[in-house]
């Protein structure tokens, strides 16, 4: 199995490990989604396409992948700031919360969802002060953003910290001697070295939050084509024992995330290879 | 590398391989958790009647030991009623299922042929030994003054019903507001539906319902996934004025949620809402169950069965015992699903299916 | 993996002519500041409602949530999958690590996609995919109840969902780690004449061990909390397949608020756990400098 | 002055790593700070580049103070060790990244860029990514970026750590010339003496944080002023002699030192020798020598490394005792010798062979501290006293010797004398009868006298003090040798009389500022200043008793006066150790 299919190395266990992860990932997570896939493609041309731009699951289009979006780049820039103060600064408390960064990760996302509507609801503790602004974040496509945030968080700042901590102070050094501001070498230096990284955090936010279910029918409102996201359409077809209805929406929703995350790994894989070409 | 370097490492190491064996342990208990020596059922239930059935269930099986000598435990499994459905057509072995409405149950007798067609008669009462209604929750001291379902579209009022797609509950309340509005186009004679003479009436009539359905979920903030949900939205978020709940919830909510900051009003006319029971021909044949299930459904029509229902809120179908909590549960003028939508596949295709009346009322093209 | 500041580092750096002054301060507060305004709407709001909530009722009530025998049950069954699916997915982890980071071949990038890809499907599709496979009407569903077998509905399929939910946090944790770090040691170690097992265990896994011990930190956190696809899969029957997230809702529509959250409350001890173990293992390696 | 360092002080954690550096770079100088790793010199280098801050003294660019500016506005270059290239810029964008801040027009960018790469020969390079180029390529860059800005100093900090020898060369080269041909004042870190040696106008030694010795090359080759300076550049043998009216004396063999200073009206006394290994002659016998015989020994050891021939040369007995390099007191003393083809081919030597030894060169150091002499009542005191760790570790960095000496007379005051003179620093563990035993030693040769209690740690600060003007001299030199080898403060103690009017007060200012500038000037030793008023013992141990860890450096030109004010001094029990320099005035009172 490995001719001209893999560079040559002296490492042991190539075959072994590859087969491993090949078989498991085919068992656990291939074959569950063929199955998913065979359903939607049960229904034919006509239905499939019918199912996928009925306008309802187009607002829930709408919703989910803008409220994802939102939320992965609140995520990026806060996770961001979250991540450089972890980083860059001590003060008291900082190992706590560095602990409790992971915390969406545990908490059963319907507890968040709930948490988080306990809070920002009108009469919640947050809440009430966005209220007297005129902000309603509870049941509306607000909350969906707060939720989604919540959820994607973990995912930017354990990103971002390791590559952070790796950025050679030596390149701030040097810019500085240079001549360079706090900000431009932020911009010039800090930044390009950690976009990748920035973008992968970016990506699994975005890629976990398009999915979310638990914890955003608490804050949503659910209201059809205002504040529906598409997982909950996809209940809802289960509902009505549309199966492959369901299917077929989680099938579209699953290729956009695929297509994503490719396209973030193969532009990762090149800028590695970009970086670390010959030379030596 | 040094001694404690490695020590570390080594703990890890070892417990990983605690957690080996540990799995392996797990698997084997659950492997031989098969069957123990006395009688199991599983009653798949929806949400709200936990606390009902967790008594039955206990009753039943002191009677059981009693008459038979043998021990019989009842499991229990409750989400939302279609939900519950679908687990039990894609292979949850229930005996017995109690859900919260017939579509359900005949939906399980359509998609997987899993009971018999006439599930419905081999129980008395439409095999709904309780039944329960549709009424209002406000807030203390009624500042809205709502009374009956009118005042649900007075301006300025905010109504909180859960989600008729994902809540079997919230179909009921849909229901009942819609057979509300017919009823009062109809001047109080639903008869007049089925009758050929009154087409264009009863066409004006249900247009007039539609417009009152549709006035009524534009009043709505949040579509909560299930009953519980709205209720909690209602009560502990204090979203809306009034919420829209089956009797028996509203209850309940009235003594476990914050007594005191609510209260019931119940309108003039609603729907007599009949959650049936059923047991699942398939399963308790292959597991020799038959006898202990329609036992245990029939417990449900025993007077300690129907005083337990009205215990937990659930109106009983047996008169003395309903006369005995009459305090709790006022006379209500009811209109029945068939007398109203026929039944209940009728009125899910008409209302609820993808393209029905729901959605239109949500804007959503009909197709 | 998490890490904190180098502190010798950072005091050289505030000794720095042009840093010492407000302006630097201002934004070090500022950083601070935001950050911790952003976490403590997000995330400790939250979870101060949590604890609020288990504890409204005094500790006698908390601890009395866990006396129940359904509540026991499922901590018992959610401890039961984390116990199976996280030294799983582990190997999983550190065979497709090794497989990704230490050999270049084609379609590296596409075998990468895959392992990220449960985190990119919503929890209620992953519940669904194992209910088209060994549901009743699924592809396996009439083999199974031939032999009667129960997968959905029962401990398998709980495992399954959260498998596939958990899948790849190990892996991709261990991979960027493996990657950066380089094929030189192991090389060494192959050239001195070890073995790969021997290479692995003696060379690669002390230098990965805490991207490793994250990766499965995060794994079992992820394991334990999984809602959404487990109530697909569960059938909920209480004391039997309700694990703890579901036990938590399923107490939160019963209005018992308090026992939900002290079921929560005991999810997010799981940071405290991580916390632990992270001091206890720099305490020990503190040790070994000195 | 292009770079002017004033009493620079840095510390981590309290202790100092950069300690007291004052340092002047010329106008076009290429200046190189050699020392070996943790000397300090890269934080030094550091602290000018403004990357990290100072907590004491200052430091001007071209007269201008830039101690508390920003790195971005000193307008240094920097090149560091491992590049720090920006990874994610071509060659042409690293170059032009000060220019880009700058906001200087892209013509001229890429007018400057061109000419900076025609300098460092990289030519065409513009848009290759670093980790496409060679380390040295990368190197290149590097320097081309360091200069862009046209940066009033050049700073490279071990820019050739990361690159084989052949590039290292190369690289040496070219850097030579680009500095020549820009006239850029440049200072440059290295551990490797002989890249000093190729590139530097002059060379600063640094060791434990303090700048030791500066001057030309082969100034600080010839005539080191300290023993590090002397092992560090290129190896050296370091010998044990005393100095005598008739020269310097080997052991049993006088030798006729025409190249060494005279005793300059001091005392007999042991002085430290070095001789490099090509100043040493080896003839088969006495007579053969054209140069001072030292003494006879064997060959142990021959290593051919091309042009030159290594060799060790066992002493026989005649030298036993005199070397410093092992620890063993009785050992016999190993020399090193280097030997061109030429002498080689004249005199073919094997192992084994017995021969003359004789040197033609030898450099005395100034250090007045040569060897350390354990002295107690009985061995077992002054074994345990040899064992003191704190003394073991300051005879190792010194790299001298510790002898005991078992002097029953010790302290008495009965006028019993010591069979022969003391020689060395005599070390005695801290007692009551303290200040006896000193006197007494004292009385016997001592020129200094070490006293030590049992448990102290190495000292933080060194506080100096003089009785009289009169031992003011040799006090900073003994001073002035310790800190070379100890990493702790030098604070100098002026102490006026409590009732000094105000007519007296300047003159004690003075006193200070005159000790400084000698302590500068002479010795090389740069130290803090402070002025007290009351009693001398009481304010000493004042100061002492302030913070632990400290250590006392007293100038005595007059026993009585000693008996008088330290007496008290050396009886309580503190927790500093104590080096007593002694000048009998008496000598200097008939002359």
């Amino acid at each position: 199995m490995n001719g001209g299919f893999r560079q040559p190395s002296i490492l042991p266990g190539f075959g072994l490990t590859l087969g491993f992860t090949t078989f498991f990932l085919s068992a656990i997570v291939l074959l569950p989604l063929a199955a998913l896939v065979v359903k939607a493609t049960s229904m034919g041309w006509r239905d499939f396409i019918e199912v996928l731009t009925d306008p309802r699951a187009v607002a829930s289009y709408r919703l989910s992948f803008g409220a994802a979006l939102l939320a992965a780049l609140i995520n990026s820039v806060f996770g961001f700031v979250i991540a450089w103060t972890l980083v860059r600064y001590d003060f008291p408390g900082r190992k706590l919360i560095d602990a409790l960064i992971d915390m969406p990760f545990a908490l059963p996302t319907a507890v968040s969802g709930i948490a988080l509507t306990a809070v920002f609801a009108e009469n919640g503790w947050i809440g009430q002060y966005l209220a007297q602004l005129g902000i309603q974040v509870a049941y509306t496509w607000i909350g969906v953003v707060v939720a989604l945030t919540l959820i994607g968080l973990p995912f930017v700042v354990r990103s971002v910290q390791p590559a952070l901590l790796e950025v050679q102070h030596d390149l701030e050094d040097a810019a500085e001697t240079l001549g360079a501001g706090r900000f431009y070498i932020f911009r010039r230096i800090i930044l390009p070295t950690i976009l990748p990284a920035l973008l992968t955090g970016f990506t699994l936010a975005f890629a976990r939050a398009v999915g979310e279910y638990g914890s955003v029918i608490f804050i949503a409102g659910n209201l059809p084509l205002k504040t529906e996201i598409t997982p909950l359409l996809i209940v809802i077809k289960l509902e009505q024992f549309e199966y492959a209805a369901a299917a077929a929406l989680g099938f579209i929703m699953l290729i956009m995330s695929f297509a994503m995350l490719l396209s973030i790994n193969l532009l990762q894989a090149w800028g590695r290879r970009r970086l670390t070409a010959s030379g030596r | 590398m040094n001694g404690t370097h490695m020590n570390v490492w080594q703990s890890v190491l070892r417990a990983l391989r605690g957690l080996g064996v540990l799995a392996a342990a797990a698997l084997l208990t659950a492997c031989g958790d098969g069957q123990s020596s006395s009688i199991t059922l599983l009653n798949v239930s929806y949400d709200p009647t936990r606390e009902f059935y967790r008594d039955v269930n206990a009753a039943f099986a002191r009677e059981w030991l009693e008459q038979t000598g043998e021990r019989v435990s009842i499991r229990q499994s409750h989400a939302g009623s279609g939900s519950q459905a679908r687990a039990v057509i894609d292979g949850l072995d229930a005996d017995v299922v109690t859900l919260a409405l017939a579509y359900d149950i005949d939906s399980i007798q359509r998609n997987g042929k899993r009971l018999a067609a006439n599930w419905q008669t081999r129980f008395p009462d439409n095999s709904s030994p309780y039944t329960s209604t549709i009424v209002f929750l406000v807030r203390a001291g009624n500042p809205k003054q709502i009374r009956d379902w009118p005042d649900l579209i007075k301006p300025g009022v905010s109504v909180v019903t859960p989600n008729p797609k994902t809540s079997g509950g919230a179909r009921w309340n849909y229901l009942a507001a819609w057979g509300y509005a017919l009823h009062k186009e109809l001047g109080g004679d639903l008869s007049r539906l089925d009758d050929p003479a009154a087409a264009e009436q009863v066409r004006a009539a249900e247009a007039a319902a539609e417009a009152f359905v549709k006035e009524l979920f534009s009043r709505v903030p949040v579509l909560d996934a299930g009953a519980r949900g709205a209720t909690n939205t209602f009560v502990q978020r204090q979203i809306g004025d009034v919420l829209i709940a089956w009797e028996n919830e509203a209850l309940l909510a009235l003594r476990e949620l914050k007594p005191g900051t609510v209260e019931i009003v119940v309108p003039s006319t609603s729907i007599l809402a009949e959650p049936p029971v059923a047991v699942v021909d398939t399963v308790v044949d292959r597991r020799g169950t038959r006898q202990v299930a329609e036992a245990y459904l029939k417990f449900l029509y025993s007077t300690e069965g129907q005083e337990l229902a009205a215990k937990h809120y659930f109106r009983p179908r047996n008169q003395e015992v309903l006369e005995k909590y009459r305090e709790q549960f006022p006379p209500i003028e009811l209109f029945t699903i068939a007398e109203v939508f026929q039944d209940w596949n009728t009125a899910h295709a008409k209302h609820f299916a993808d393209g029905g009346v729901f959605d239109r009322i949500y804007g959503v093209k009909a197709q | 993996m998490a890490g904190g500041p180098n502190k010798a580092l950072l005091a050289e750096i505030a000794s720095r002519p042009g840093r010492d002054t407000i302006a630097s301060n201002l934004i070090k507060w500022g950083f601070i500041a935001v950050s911790l305004a952003f976490l403590a709407a997000l995330l400790f709001a939250p979870l101060i409602t949590v604890f609020a909530t288990a504890l409204s009722k005094g500790w006698q009530m908390y601890i009395a949530s866990f006396e129940d025998s359904d509540t026991l049950a499922a901590i018992r069954l959610t401890l039961t999958t984390a116990a199976i699916v996280v030294p799983l997915n582990t190997v999983f982890g550190i065979c497709a690590a090794w497989a990704i980071a230490k050999f270049e071949f084609k379609g590296k990038s596409v075998l990468l996609t895959l392992i990220d890809l449960p985190i990119a499907v919503s929890p209620v599709i992953s519940g669904l995919v194992y209910v088209l496979l060994f549901g009743v009407h699924g592809w396996f569903g009439l083999w199974l109840q031939e032999h009667d077998i129960s997968i959905i509905y029962a401990l398998p399929g709980i495992v399954l969902a959260t498998m596939f939910v958990t899948f790849p946090y190990v892996a991709r944790e261990l991979i960027p780690l493996m990657q950066q770090l380089g094929n030189d040691e192991e090389e060494a170690a192959i050239t001195l004449g070890a073995g790969g097992l021997m290479t692995f265990f003696r060379v690669t896994l002390p230098k990965v061990r805490w991207g490793l011990v994250y990766g499965v930190i995060l794994c079992n956190a992820r394991a334990m909390g999984e809602f959404g696809a487990v109530s697909v899969i569960s059938g909920h029957i209480r004391g039997q397949t309700t694990t703890m997230p579901l036990h938590v809702e399923m107490l939160y529509n019963e209005y018992n608020f308090v026992g939900a959250f002290a079921v929560a409350s005991l999810l997010t001890m799981l940071a405290v756990v991580t916390l632990v173990i992270k001091t206890l293992v720099e305490w020990r390696t503190g040790i070994r400098k000195h | 002055m292009s770079i002017t360092l004033d009493q620079v002080t840095k510390r981590y954690q309290g202790a100092p790593v950069v300690n007291d550096v004052s340092l002047e770079v010329a106008e076009g100088e290429f200046f190189v700070l050699l020392g070996p790793s943790g000397s300090g010199k890269s934080t030094l280098l550091r602290a000018i580049a403004g990357l990290t801050g100072v907590d004491h003294g200052r430091i001007a660019l071209h007269g201008k103070d830039v101690t508390h500016i920003s790195a971005r506005h000193r307008g240094v270059g920097l090149v560091f060790q491992n590049y720090a290239l920006f990874k994610h810029m071509t060659v042409a964008e690293n170059i032009e990244f000060a220019l880009r801040v700058r906001r200087m027009k892209a013509a001229e960018r890429r007018a400057r860029r061109k000419e900076l790469l025609r300098l460092v020969a990289l030519e065409g390079m513009d848009d290759r990514l670093p980790t496409q180029l060679s380390g040295g390529q990368q190197q290149r860059v590097a320097v081309a970026r360091a200069l862009a800005h046209k940066p009033q100093v050049l700073l490279l900090d071990e820019p050739f750590g990361a690159l084989d020898a052949k590039i290292r060369e190369e690289l040496r080269r070219t850097i030579r010339q680009v500095q020549r041909e820009l006239n850029i004042t440049t200072v440059l870190v290295t551990h490797d003496q002989e890249e000093a040696f190729a590139l530097a106008d002059r060379i600063g030694v640094m060791n434990l944080g303090r700048l030791l010795e500066t001057g030309k090359p082969h100034e600080l080759y010839a005539t080191p002023a300290t023993r590090f300076v002397a092992t560090f550049l290129g190896a050296a043998n370091l010998l044990l002699a005393r100095q005598t009216a008739d020269g310097i004396r080997f052991g049993a063999a006088p030798v006729d030192a025409r190249a060494t200073e005279k005793l300059d009206g001091m005392r007999e006394h042991e002085v430290v020798a070095v001789v490099r290994p090509e100043e040493i002659e080896l003839a088969p016998t006495r007579d053969k020598l054209r140069t001072n015989y030292i003494g006879s020994g064997t060959i142990d050891e021959i290593v051919f490394t091309g042009a030159l021939e290594r060799m060790r040369v066992r002493l026989a007995n005649g030298g036993v005792g005199s070397q410093l390099s092992t620890s063993a007191n009785d050992a016999p003393a190993i020399l090193e010798v280097t030997r061109t083809q030429h002498e080689q081919r004249h005199f073919p030597l094997t192992p084994g062979q017995a021969v003359a030894i004789g040197v033609r060169r030898i450099h005395v150091l100034p250090t007045p501290l040569s060897s350390y002499t354990a002295c107690a009542a009985d061995k077992a005191g002054a074994e345990r006293l040899a064992s003191h760790p704190f003394l073991v570790e300051l005879a190792s960095r010194m790299k001298t010797r510790i002898v005991t000496r078992v002097e029953p007379a010790l302290g008495s005051l009965d006028g019993q004398r010591a069979d022969k003179p003391i020689s060395g620093v005599a070390v005695i563990a801290a007692r009551a009868d303290a200040a006896a035993q000193v006197e007494w030693l004292l009385e016997n040769g001592a020129a200094e006298v070490l006293v030590l209690p049992t448990h102290i740690a190495p000292p933080q600060r060194v506080l100096i003090h003089w009785l009289d003007e009169g031992a003011r001299r040799p006090t900073l030199a003994v001073a002035a040798s310790l800190l070379r080898h100890v990493p702790a403060e030098a604070v100098y103690v002026g102490i006026m009389p409590e009732n000094a009017n105000d007519s007296q007060r300047p003159f004690g200012v003075r006193t200070l500022l005159d000790a400084r500038s000698e302590a500068q000037a002479v010795h090389g030793l740069e130290m803090r200043t402070e002025l007290r008023f009351g009693a001398a013992a009481e304010e000493l141990q004042r100061q002492l008793n302030a913070e632990p860890d400290q250590m006392l450096i007293l100038g005595v030109s007059d026993l009585a006066q000693f008996r008088a004010t330290c007496a008290t001094l050396l009886s309580a029990a503190t927790s500093a150790s104590l080096m007593v320099v002694y000048q009998p005035t008496e000598r200097r009172g008939t002359t």
